[in-house]
């Protein structure tokens, strides 16, 4: 893999050379120790918040737009909207982070190809950015702290300067842009790095106990866990939201006074009442304990049927933006207990 | 191509079945274009039907692939039905699809067919038995069970005229609530009572299904009595669906997509999905 | 006897009525009734936490909301002993001006004028007077671009809070606003001729006493600590309650007011007289053109319009200093609660509002008292519908029709909350046998 | 509502007690209200249209504002009822009772005595209650005041031939898509977002302050986690209670459990459109 370092003094002058050409979006602080993607022009360097943990939502909020005009109707009939081609990059994915949006491109990809999440996709330019754990991530537990590709470069923090490694040719380019800035990688930066993930990965170690999950929430559906989980969630969809996998969507029509108008979608969560209600309001999981369930089943059961993974990327939104506090981590260990 | 953007269509012509259901021809604006176009479907399959202000919901095409314009059967419950039924003819509509599996045709090759409808369900089993039809020497015995709560509510009259007097195919209905004026010889009860008393071929026989969920579970144990294989019956499934293709997510059970890998499903998929059939 | 009853006054705030009764002395009752459902807002108040109050009370009245927020929240603020940045001051008093201008746009143009020049509604008079329509419309929006931005809706605003306010407006967009106002005084100014040109009709009405709140500074403002009636020396507003009087009338769900037991006027009309002199640059040349000497109840039109042209250039100047000023972090004090008890007045655009609380030790309000412009111009109103039913009785052509459209006149001149639309509708007429 | 019909459909807007902040809301749309005017015939609009004689005859649609809180709010209720094709309750007052609901567990008498001293008062009080105790509701734009844009394109869905688009999630939802810091996390503050129907956009959490609830409770309100959640704050139950009763859990909520939140209330307000007949 080819790999470069950056001293930190010229990260600011990286990113304004990548300005000249994209739309740059960073990691800045929102107050309270919480994070969110925005974009570089409105902020500048010194806004880029290296030490962040996670964002508030996840940068799937830049392909699947939380709210998009998927078409335009009017009395002639219906018209395909155009979506911006705008080039943008987007700086310092943590490795979780990239996992999750692995999953929504191969998901958006089959069986049809979502044509405005592809083109957006096809418009970005990924940068990851290594990372020290904090209290709620537990990327080791569901194997996602480490990323092979899936990234135009990835840097490493050693301190003093970065240790890039270059994921694709666009990276590639990139770096070019931009060459006079980097340097070859030496013994002492090689050294460094492995010095970096060794530390980190004492950091890193798994939560809780999560072999045979599936098997084991598959095999005990009526698991006491969810009945309770059903009385202290409140159904408010935050959890869904803030997911870097979850995708689900509404389709609904805005319609003008002159009867034009445009079809939207919406993200949609299966924790709200209405997701699966059919005419003559007949519902299908009309309890609370049913669609939590519903939404741990589908990460931790069905996707690994599919995938051969789970869909949790242990990034720690969900826990961090419930209001009522529930905490995955607690969960799965206690649906996992029940085979202890 | 971007799979949710509808291709306008005209609705060429629509007439009443019955109380709040009606047949509804319709036509794509441009000939030429992938989608669905009365010809291009496998039996069972839906479409994506939009109301430009209204919404967008699905309907099973009704017919096998025989026509230039595409039928759907309707019944009058929500928010786009309702408006559909105001509509005049030639008002603009979208369309896409076809979508979803259908039910599997080839698997029925050789073997009887067995075609259980409750109510509107005849709409996806018309498709399949006009199929049958149009390929009469490929399969064995043709029945159809329709059942319905009053002879009033009976669809395609004029097609069950000519299946009754047809020798190509059986047709027993079943009618709950007889009236001294029905003009279709009927039993009297649920599509239960008859099935219990046909005769069948318990390895030769493929069972298509769809109707009211209620009915599901009690048709299943019907079959399994009979020996049926659950792998020889298929049941078409109903939830919300929204984008049909797989990724809004409302039709989920389970792992699978009930607009993408459904709507039709064998009784021994659907029961691995979690679905309380006995089978 | 004779009755005339004037059933419903379609209208912006609540449902009114006016009776009136001929006997063969004159005139004996003049009755503005109010059957608007009553709402407790003051006892629905009680028990609750003081910092529920402001955005609670608001819901009396839309047009008003931010009159009556930035009311309790000064008595709220009066009552722990809290005072707000004059950063913070100013945004209050540009989200005031913007109501001011939002409020005076839609009485004028929308509701007042189509009625003195015969039209149905605003609506109809857009049709033949789409230049008039199109500016009013516009100064509207400007008032309530203002309260959007400033209080983050245009009704029931939310970002005024105990001690300070959640965001600060971004200096651009207070910038822009100061543009929109600047173009706004120009399309106000445009409308001049058409003000002096209104038939303000001759209702044989006197000079009122005149109340209003006297500004602490030399210039005209919103908010001060004295209160001046005409033929009266000012008071402290804390002795307010020993001059005004309330009283629960059976016709109404309203309550009456009496400043040292006489009927009085609030509002624009009001505050041009007693602090109109306060007025400079272009309003003060506004108001001397158009504002008569002795002024009656019927100039609170054109009064309003002079205030709309007042608003319009201290909003501006006010939107440009703040533009310029470095933002504080949007302060919200830790609020402590104790037992207290305080209270404010503010001119808002019908008059003089008050809003009074006691609190206990848990910060739960104990006692409220809130007292709206419109209950205080009721008894003046009724004085005048009385004057304005004699003169129609020495009329020679007395027919109702002329008394109906007199006595619409005169409710819409006051610009009561409970009839911003003032269109007095279905005159029945029962003969009594006495 | 027929919108291929050649005469135009009659639209009729009302107040009854309330703020008017909605009809307010709708007066402060000037554009759009002028092209609603080139759709709809609007033959009453209590507070821009004067009445020049009793209107008569039916309306397509009538948008009711203010909760009924007296005899005469009812009788006028009724008739419009009785006059309309559909009804729709738009502003908070009108679905569920609003603010003045509030005070539905105090006995009107010791109201009356509160504010008026025991004077007579015209006319007799009631409890606030929304237009659904009395009669059906087509269509409920929720709000306090409405959001106009919502009531746009709810009156463009019906004019379209559709309903409005009907919302299921709580304020919170459209609090994380806003990407929000949620304040009862970040400062222990009462925030009634999790029960609250959403469609505001979050637009209290977005100044900085927390959700009073003022659109009225989600289809789903699930009370007894969120009390839960603020008392695992530290948070007072009576603030708690306080702050929910306000908006969230209007009257009948109370009426209908008896006790505070004793579990989980069934939907009513949101008559929608299976209460129509559906014949042909
Ligand atoms: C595969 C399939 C085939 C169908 N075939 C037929 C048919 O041939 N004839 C027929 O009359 N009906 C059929 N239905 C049912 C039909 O889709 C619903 O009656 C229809 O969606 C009601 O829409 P509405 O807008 O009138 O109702 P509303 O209650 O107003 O529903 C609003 C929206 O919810 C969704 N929705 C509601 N009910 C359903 C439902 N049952 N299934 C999926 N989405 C729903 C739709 O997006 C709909 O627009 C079929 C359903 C499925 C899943
Ligand atoms: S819902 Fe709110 S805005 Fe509407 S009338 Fe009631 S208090 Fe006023
Ligand atoms: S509780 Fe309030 S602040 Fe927290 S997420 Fe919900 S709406 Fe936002
Ligand atoms: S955040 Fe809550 S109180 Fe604020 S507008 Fe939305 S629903 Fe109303």
């Amino acid at each position: 893999m080819e790999t470069f370092t950056l001293y930190r003094e010229h990260l600011g002058q990286f990113l304004d050379v990548c300005q000249e050409q994209f739309r740059v979006q960073i990691p800045v602080s929102a107050g309270d120790g919480r994070y969110r993607f925005s974009p570089l022009a409105g902020h500048g360097v010194e806004a880029l918040a290296l030490e962040y943990h996670r964002t508030l939502l996840p940068p799937k909020k830049y392909f699947l737009l939380p709210e998009e005009t998927i078409c335009t109707f009017d009395q002639k009939g219906y018209h395909p909207v155009e979506v911006a081609e705008e080039p943008f990059l987007l700086f310092g994915l943590h490795p979780c982070d990239l996992h999750g949006l692995r999953i929504i491109d191969q998901f958006f990809s089959t069986p049809y190809a979502d044509s405005a999440y592809q083109s957006r996709r096809k418009n970005a330019l990924i940068v990851g950015l290594g990372c020290l754990p904090d209290d709620k991530c537990f990327c080791a537990t569901m194997n996602t702290q480490q990323i092979m590709g899936g990234y135009d470069l990835f840097f490493w923090d050693l301190g003093e300067r970065f240790y890039i490694q270059v994921g694709s040719e666009a990276g590639h380019g990139l770096i070019h842009k931009a060459r006079e800035m980097f340097h070859d990688v030496v013994d002492e930066d090689r050294q460094d790095y492995l010095e970096t993930l060794y530390q980190r990965r004492h950091l890193l170690t798994p939560k809780v106990d999560v072999a045979d999950l599936s098997q084991i929430m598959e095999a005990n559906p009526d698991c006491a866990v969810w009945d309770e989980l059903g009385a202290a969630c409140f159904a408010c969809g935050a959890c869904t939201m803030v997911c870097p996998t979850c995708t689900c969507y509404d389709i609904f029509d805005r319609v003008e006074l002159d009867g034009s108008g445009r079809r939207c979608r919406q993200w949609d969560s299966c924790l709200f009442r209405d997701f699966d209600r059919i005419a003559g309001e007949v519902h299908f999981r009309s309890d609370r304990s049913d669609r939590v369930k519903n939404r741990f089943f589908h990460k931790e059961v069905v996707h690994v049927k599919q995938h051969q993974r789970s869909a949790c990327v242990g990034c720690g939104r969900c826990q961090e933006a419930c209001p009522a506090g529930i905490d995955v981590v607690s969960v799965l260990s206690r649906v996992h207990a029940s085979c202890a | 191509m971007n799979v949710l953007l509808p291709l306008s269509a005209h609705m060429v012509h629509h007439r009443k079945l019955a109380q709040d259901v009606a047949l509804f021809q319709l036509q794509l604006d441009d000939p030429f274009a992938i989608g669905p176009s009365g010809e291009n479907h496998r039996p069972g399959q839906f479409v994506m039907l939009s109301v430009p202000g209204v919404g967008e919901a699905p309907f099973s095409i009704c017919h096998a692939a025989h026509i230039d314009y595409l039928e759907l059967c309707i019944r009058r419950t929500g928010s786009v039905t309702r408006r559909l039924f105001e509509l005049g003819e030639n008002t603009l509509v979208g369309l896409r699809g076809p979508f979803g599996n259908g039910f599997p045709m080839e698997k029925m090759v050789g073997k009887d067919v067995l075609l259980i409808a409750g109510g509107l369900g005849l709409a996806p089993l018309r498709s399949v038995l006009q199929y049958v039809l149009q390929h009469r020497e490929s399969y064995g015995r043709l029945i159809l069970v329709y059942g319905m709560g009053r002879q009033a509510e009976a669809l395609f009259r004029e097609d069950l005229e000519y299946w009754i007097d047809s020798t190509k195919l059986d047709v027993c209905l079943a009618v709950e609530h007889p009236a001294p004026k029905d003009l279709f010889p009927a039993d009297t009860g649920h599509v239960g009572m008859v099935l219990e008393r046909l005769e069948l071929t318990a390895d030769n026989t493929v069972a298509a299904i769809c109707g009211p969920p209620v009915m599901y579970g009690p048709v299943a144990k019907i079959l399994r009595s009979k020996r049926l294989y659950p792998e020889n019956v298929f049941f078409s499934f109903e939830r919300r669906m929204e984008c049909g293709i797989g990724h809004c997510g409302h039709c989920a059970i389970s792992c699978r997509s009930t607009c993408q890998d459904g709507p039709v499903f064998s009784a021994w998929e659907a029961r691995s999905l979690g679905e309380p059939l006995e089978v | 006897m004779t009755t005339i009853t004037i059933n419903h006054l379609s209208r912006v705030e609540g449902h009114g009525g006016i009776h009136v009764t001929v006997g063969p002395d004159g005139v004996e009752r003049c009755e503005m009734e109010i059957f608007e459902g009553s709402r407790f807002y003051e006892a629905l108040l009680l028990g609750r936490h003081f910092e529920e109050v402001p955005g609670t009370i608001s819901r009396v009245c839309a047009i008003c909301s931010s009159g009556h927020t930035l009311c309790a929240l000064g008595a709220i603020e009066d009552a722990l002993d809290i005072t707000v940045t004059p950063q913070v001051q100013s945004f209050r008093d540009l989200l005031n001006l913007g109501q001011f201008i939002e409020s005076h746009a839609l009485h004028l143009f929308c509701l007042a004028v189509p009625d003195y020049l015969g039209y149905s509604g605003v609506l109809e008079m857009a049709q033949y007077q789409p230049d008039v329509v199109g500016k009013a419309l516009e100064l509207k929006r400007i008032g309530n671009a203002i309260q959007e931005l400033i209080g983050g809706r245009a009704i029931h605003p939310v970002n005024m809070t105990i001690g300070g306010m959640g965001r600060i407006p971004t200096a651009e967009s207070l910038t822009a606003l100061a543009g929109q106002l600047a173009e706004g005084l120009e399309s106000a100014l445009a409308l001049e001729r058409f003000i002096i040109e209104l038939p303000i009709p001759d209702c044989h009405l006197d000079q009122a006493v005149y109340v209003a709140l006297q500004p602490d500074g030399s210039n005209y403002a919103l908010h001060g600590g004295m209160l001046a009636a005409s033929g009266h020396d000012p008071i402290p507003v804390a002795n307010f309650r020993q001059r005004v009087h309330e009283s629960v009338v059976s016709h109404s769900t309203a309550k009456q007011s009496l400043y040292s037991d006489k009927p009085f006027m609030v509002g624009a009309v009001a505050r041009m007289v007693l602090n109109g002199e306060r007025m400079s640059g272009v309003a003060a040349q506004t108001r001397n053109r158009i504002i008569p000497d002795r002024p009656t109840p019927m100039h609170n039109n054109p009064a309003q319009f002079v205030e709309l042209v007042w608003a319009l250039s201290e909003g501006e100047k006010l939107a440009h200093d703040l533009s310029l000023a470095t933002p504080e972090s949007p302060v919200n004090t830790q609020v402590k609660a104790k037992k207290s008890a305080g209270q404010q007045a503010l001119e808002v655009p019908r008059g003089t509002l008050y809003h009074a609380y006691g609190l206990n030790a848990d910060g739960l309000l104990c006692d409220a008292d809130i007292i709206t412009p419109t209950a205080q111009n009721l008894a003046n109103i009724e004085k005048d519908f009385a004057t304005t039913a004699s003169c129609w009785l020495h009329h020679a052509q007395n027919d109702e029709a002329r008394l109906k459209h007199g006595l619409e006149m005169v409710a819409r001149a006051y610009d009561p909350c409970i009839s911003c639309a003032t269109h007095l509708v279905d005159l029945t007429m029962r003969k009594e046998s006495s | 509502m027929n919108s291929r019909t050649a005469q135009k459909p009659k639209v009729g807007i009302f107040g009854l007690t309330g703020c008017a902040g909605d009809q307010l809301a709708l007066l402060n749309a000037e554009p759009e209200l002028i092209a609603l005017a080139g759709r709809v015939d609007v033959v009453v609009f209590d507070m821009a249209i004067s009445r020049k004689e009793e209107w008569q005859g039916m309306l397509d649609l009538a948008l009711v504002e203010g909760s009924v809180c007296s005899q005469r709010d009812r009788e006028e209720l009724e008739k419009i009822r009785k006059q309309s094709r559909s009804l729709m309750a738009i502003g908070s007052c009108a679905v569920w009772g609003g603010l003045p609901a509030m005070t539905a567990h105090i006995p009107v008498k010791q109201l009356n005595k509160q504010v008026y001293d025991d004077g007579e008062v015209f006319p007799k009080a009631m409890g606030a209650e929304p237009l659904s105790s009395f009669v059906t509701v087509d269509f409920s734009i929720p709000g306090c005041p409405i959001e106009i844009g919502e009531l746009l394109e709810a009156l463009a869905a019906i004019l379209a031939g559709g309903e409005p688009q009907r919302i299921d999630f709580p304020v919170c939802a459209e609090c994380r898509m806003a990407e929000q810091i949620c304040l009862v996390q970040s400062q222990n503050r009462v925030c009634c977002g999790p029960v609250t129907v959403g469609g505001c956009k979050a637009r209290c959490i977005s100044y900085g302050r927390p959700c009073d609830g003022c659109r009225g409770p989600v289809d789903d309100p699930c009370y007894d986690a969120t009390r839960e959640m603020f008392f695992r704050h530290g948070l007072a139950k009576a603030d708690v209670v306080d702050a929910l009763r306000r908006f969230s859990t209007p009257a009948w909520v109370e009426r209908n459990l008896a006790a505070d939140f004793a579990g989980d209330p069934q939907r009513r307000g949101h008559h929608r459109s299976q209460t129509k007949e559906s014949g042909t």
